[in-house]
């Protein structure tokens, strides 16, 4: 596969900084630190970072409500993110999105849209004009398992596809839509299959294994950016936390989250690169350490930076 | 104002403050218990469904869950996965299904998560389930309530997508009925009310009001949809408002009192059909009036209001009719400029001191 | 096939009904005699009452802008219609709904839904209440090829396949979304496919073919009706007319047409009947000539009736 | 009045009647060219596609067909498919399409055939496009217009799903422009502002007007998307309106001044944001205000439009503010009782004499 070792490393530190990121976001949300929601990524940390990393920086990528860890895949600042979070005028969107609604365009994130299904329609137009300016660059808008249940998704898959539009539609199976299991929400055991209703490759992954999910996006952006239309990306994981930072889980048996740890892809994915001699565990326990002083000041940043001015509560209504 | 507004129940120091005992519906020596908001549209759905098996609810997470704010909490275990039925995300859908269940017999409670998302509803809404009975010639009618949570409350941080105040999108549609409960007393009669009624009703419950506390009747009751109820009588001013902005208008009325101002509070816990005559005899009373309304100030309710004021009591205007608003802006997330979103008892004892002078 | 003679020259009947029905109206509408729009369903005769012939009185359809024929195969008398799309108080809605909005409760049929799609979750809801209430009806929404684009498409289909409701989904595929032939609206040549993603049968047949329809829907009801949950049912035609009455058609060449007009339903059916000695051709001309007649009365009765009074103009607005 | 509504172009016996010359806003000498309602928005379009080539259309069956009502007919052959671009029937697809594309430095004007069809894309319009910039704390703008054909035309009959008019639903949020031209000459030059401004434009089109005409200048303009705009300047009452509804205005304005009558027309051409100036300066001039409008009555822009005279203009109020608006119902598809569903000439010729008692 082409992707070096430090590449690899660097995916490695992606994950453990997401990880590392939503454990002190909702560490602050439980203090009440953090107004508002906090929906942990952790679990899915090997879907992002394999996704983003077959990605460019002008490749754009569109969120949903569960997406810090979308955007720390994508490149974006942890300080400005933890800022973002907690309300603050350094955050990526002014302290005016919170978590729900981070989008770092210059490090190609042009939103987390918190209506389910509601990033699809605007990646397949961002694609669109992609296509129409002749630009290579490909959109990948995220949803949930839940979320390809809602019209939105149907008609932007048609859409992409009767374009032949550079979309990788990667949807993340984590199981649940909030209490819902997505087996009590559809009649198919195989999310993937719904790519033939657009006549688009549907590809299925494990959302655990951070490479088969790289290697997998290598290939659908490929076909895009070739002309060849969309993909369907299909990265089965599960969600390790909550719903959201609190969220009772009366819906499901410790017992199951229980067993769906011992797949956590972040150990899992340490012991391949020490195994592989990709890196040693004295250098991952230095990336582990870094990534832990990274947060520790992204936080102290965030906490340090004043909310907005509320003179400018009116900005940016209209252009 | 904030701490009156961070806290629903106990409200902080500033005296007066904002505590169950400023709205009291229950006579004293009627047999009655205390709810919150929450509790008491729980009882009514529960009651209803008790009664009428033709009764069901659907929506998302409603089940085990309990729904996002836990209203329908308990009730699955009560009557089970057929009657409260977890849906997949579809919210158009939802609202379409609740129409054809209800063409046929059924009396379906729906509920969107957030009113924000009816944006996906519409068309079922106001397209469809409103317009049926009169298109098909008075063939079929279209018995369903449905639930949607809205508005906001200072530093909740819902922000742009999870917080708005839409009365005013279903109120504009012929056929739909929009009620907007400020108490638990009124949200229990009025959810028994919907739920009995044969048209599409459109149940709006105020997120920040489901831990407010209120007195219900321990005897089964309902609620006319088509009444503004006088939440406080007064000779000086008149203040219309509905939701959380009830509980603003009852304070401001609280210290304004103090002040020797006498104040009225009419309640529009049905948005519509709009009540105009308790509207302008309350006008033609006092002279002055005070429009307040938690949605955006632009083509809101409070124009409607305003104009419903203008065609009953013009001549017995004393001053100018005033309106307080929520902010023409999305919602924004971090709290400095949350704060002043939408408006408090303090904007309202404002306006009043105004058309006083 | 479970059919005998006498079902078989009432299917005929049915279809020549909808065809002069249609003439009617068509000729009407170009005298300005009705106001709104007309869409003819010519061509697709043997698609609704191939459908409808499998349904009871109790079943429910709905249908769309173009349900004349829906309505007609279904039950619905056709004074009442035409007195209906000339806005008659005698009309099946009282002149409220129009051409475009006819329901008939007393023939099962729940509505003619104007906007795409949107008849697809009225349906599910109507079948969802049958399944509670322990009855063995079925609901049948009607959409067209460009009509299974729509969200409310697919969110109806993913809601009835999971809770198994006794529906029947008929997409007719004439071709054509007014002026968007269904090739430069999706990216694939089999709509039936899209039944995959919701784990249920998708059946194609040649919607020409009255008594293949017929039977396609016999097998879908049962399975319906059997608690098995809904069927994709795919019935290809031809839209032998414009999109509307006068509509231009300056998107598709006339030797296309001219070519479809060949598979004329009607025709083929007569000679399959009177070739397998079913009715005799002059049988089958006293039909045509019943049939005749009573569009004619239809339109006379139409005509004499009154308008609603203008008194009435608020009533059904509210129950 | 019936007369007056059936056709567009030459109205019939009554005099005065509704032509073109009720309404000329090109000063005599300057070089123009007269155009339909319909080939005026044409030809905004088509001359910003050749302006800008990041312009583009999408919507259902605009190719070849050009549209439900013909306005993109021609353009097809000129600018070809990628740019003239047929949609699936996926109304939210298309304003979402539309959002992501304006993203990425394109100017999308998008059709949904019908206003009524909104209803499927309220969330993208709404929730998304009008609240992008101000979520991303100003990392983007959304530069689209939605252009979409509403309100009816007595005996068009198009009935419930096909007539309504809903610039209510778009003008309550903030975040959104709503344009609503009366005239060929306003809809060409608030297009092309509609499309060269950086925010999510609602372009609303009257249908009965396409095939009004009127002049237009043959050079390059574009009007402002902040301004009401004065018809007809009065003394004695300000009438306002928006739409269709202006030329009734227009017209009853003519049979007024046969009585000594005289009465100021004032379009609200942009319905947001409102400018309140102009309404508010012309009801301080005349004292006495009318508001009409298309939609149906009940929290419709009348209301805005009157609680803006009340807070600019309420100590010079003479007569109480009068609103005609249309029926709060479905909208009928027999001719006999689509009959005053909308108002008309003769509905505003009676309210002003009543304000003028
Ligand atoms: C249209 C819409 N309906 C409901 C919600 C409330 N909601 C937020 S997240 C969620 C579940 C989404 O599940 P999934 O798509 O699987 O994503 P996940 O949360 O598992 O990452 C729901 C129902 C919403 N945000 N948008
Ligand atoms: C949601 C929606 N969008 C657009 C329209 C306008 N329209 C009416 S019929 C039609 C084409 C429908 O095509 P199809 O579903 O194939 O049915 P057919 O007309 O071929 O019977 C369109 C776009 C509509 N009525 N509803
Ligand atoms: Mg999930
Ligand atoms: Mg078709």
């Amino acid at each position: 596969m082409g992707i070096d070792n430090a590449a690899k490393v660097e995916m490695y530190r992606r994950m453990v900084l997401i990880r590392e990121f939503e454990i002190a976001a909702m560490d602050l949300f439980k203090r009440g630190e953090i107004k508002g929601a906090v929906h942990p990524y952790i679990g899915q940390e090997a879907s992002g970072v394999g996704v983003c990393t077959a990605l460019e920086v002008e490749d754009l990528i569109a969120g949903t409500h569960r997406s810090h860890g979308h955007n720390l895949a994508k490149g974006a600042r942890p300080d400005r993110m933890m800022a973002e979070i907690l309300g603050k005028e350094a955050g990526y969107c002014k302290g005016r999105g919170g978590s729900m609604h981070i989008a770092a365009f210059d490090t190609g994130s042009l939103g987390a849209l918190a209506v389910v299904g509601s990033g699809i329609p605007i990646a397949v137009g961002a694609a669109l004009a992609f296509q129409m300016k002749g630009q290579s660059h490909v959109t990948v808008p995220f949803t949930g398992d839940a979320g390809t249940n809602t019209g939105n998704w149907h008609e932007g898959l048609n859409m992409a596809s009767t374009w032949k539009l550079p979309v990788v539609f990667v949807l993340e199976d984590n199981k649940y839509g909030v209490s819902t299991n997505i087996r009590d929400a559809t009649n198919i055991e195989d999310l993937s299959i719904r790519a033939k209703s657009y006549g688009i490759p549907g590809v299925r992954v494990d959302g655990f294994d951070v490479l088969a999910v790289y290697e997998a996006t290598v290939e659908a952006v490929f076909r895009a950016r070739s002309g060849d239309g969309p993909t369907l990306l299909v990265t089965e994981s599960y969600r390790l936390e909550g719903h959201y930072a609190g969220e009772p889980e009366v819906y499901r048996e410790r017992s199951e989250v229980a067993e769906k740890w011992k797949h956590d892809p972040i150990p899992s994915f340490r012991r391949i690169l020490a195994d592989s001699g990709v890196a040693s565990s004295d250098q991952l326990d230095a990336v582990d350490a870094a990534v832990k002083a990274e947060i520790v000041s992204a936080v102290e940043f965030a906490k340090a930076s004043p909310e907005p001015d509320s003179s400018t509560r009116v900005d940016y209504i209209y252009a | 104002m904030t701490t009156i507004e961070k806290d629903a129940t106990s409200l902080g120091s500033t005296t007066p403050v904002m505590t169950p005992d400023l709205i009291n519906q229950v006579g004293s020596g009627v047999p009655s218990h205390e709810l919150s908001y929450q509790e008491a549209i729980r009882e009514a759905l529960r009651e209803e469904m008790v009664r009428d098996e033709s009764v069901f609810l659907l929506g998302e997470d409603i089940g085990v869950h309990g729904g996002a704010f836990g209203v329908t909490r308990t009730l699955f275990d009560q009557f089970g996965p057929e009657r409260v039925r977890n849906t997949p995300i579809s919210e158009n859908t939802i609202v379409g299904a609740a129409t054809g269940a209800a063409l046929v017999g059924m009396r379906p409670v729906a509920e969107i998560m957030f009113v924000d998302f009816s944006g996906l509803a519409m068309d079922q809404i106001a397209n469809q389930a409103a317009k049926l009975r009169f298109m098909t010639g008075g063939q079929c009618s279209v018995p369903w309530v449905l639930r949607m949570p809205q508005g906001g409350g200072a530093g909740k941080s819902t922000a742009a997508q999870h917080s708005q105040s839409l009365e005013v999108w279903y109120a504009h549609i012929p056929g739909l009925k929009v009620v907007f409960p400020s108490t638990p007393y009124d949200a229990k009669g009025l959810m028994k009310a919907a739920i009995r009624d044969d048209n599409p009703v459109i149940f709006l419950e105020q997120k920040f009001l489901y831990s407010f506390r209120g007195s219900v009747p321990d005897e089964d009751y309902v609620l006319p949809l088509s009444e503004c109820d006088v939440k406080r009588t007064g000779s000086d001013v008149t203040v219309v408002a509905s939701g959380y902005m009830v509980w603003h208008a009852m304070l401001a009325a609280e210290i304004l009192a103090g002040e020797g101002i006498d104040v009225e509070v009419v309640d529009v816990r049905t948005v519509s059909p709009l009540d105009e005559d308790t509207i302008g005899a309350s006008v033609r009373k006092t002279g002055r009036a005070v429009l307040v309304a938690e949605a955006c100030r632009s083509y809101g309710p409070t124009g409607e209001w305003g104009m419903v004021v203008m065609e009953h009591a013009f001549d017995y205007l004393q001053a100018p009719i005033v309106r307080v608003a929520g902010r023409d802006s999305p919602i924004p997330f971090a709290n400095s400029i949350e704060a002043g979103v939408w408006p408090d008892s303090q904007d309202i004892v404002k306006a009043v001191r105004g058309v006083m002078e």
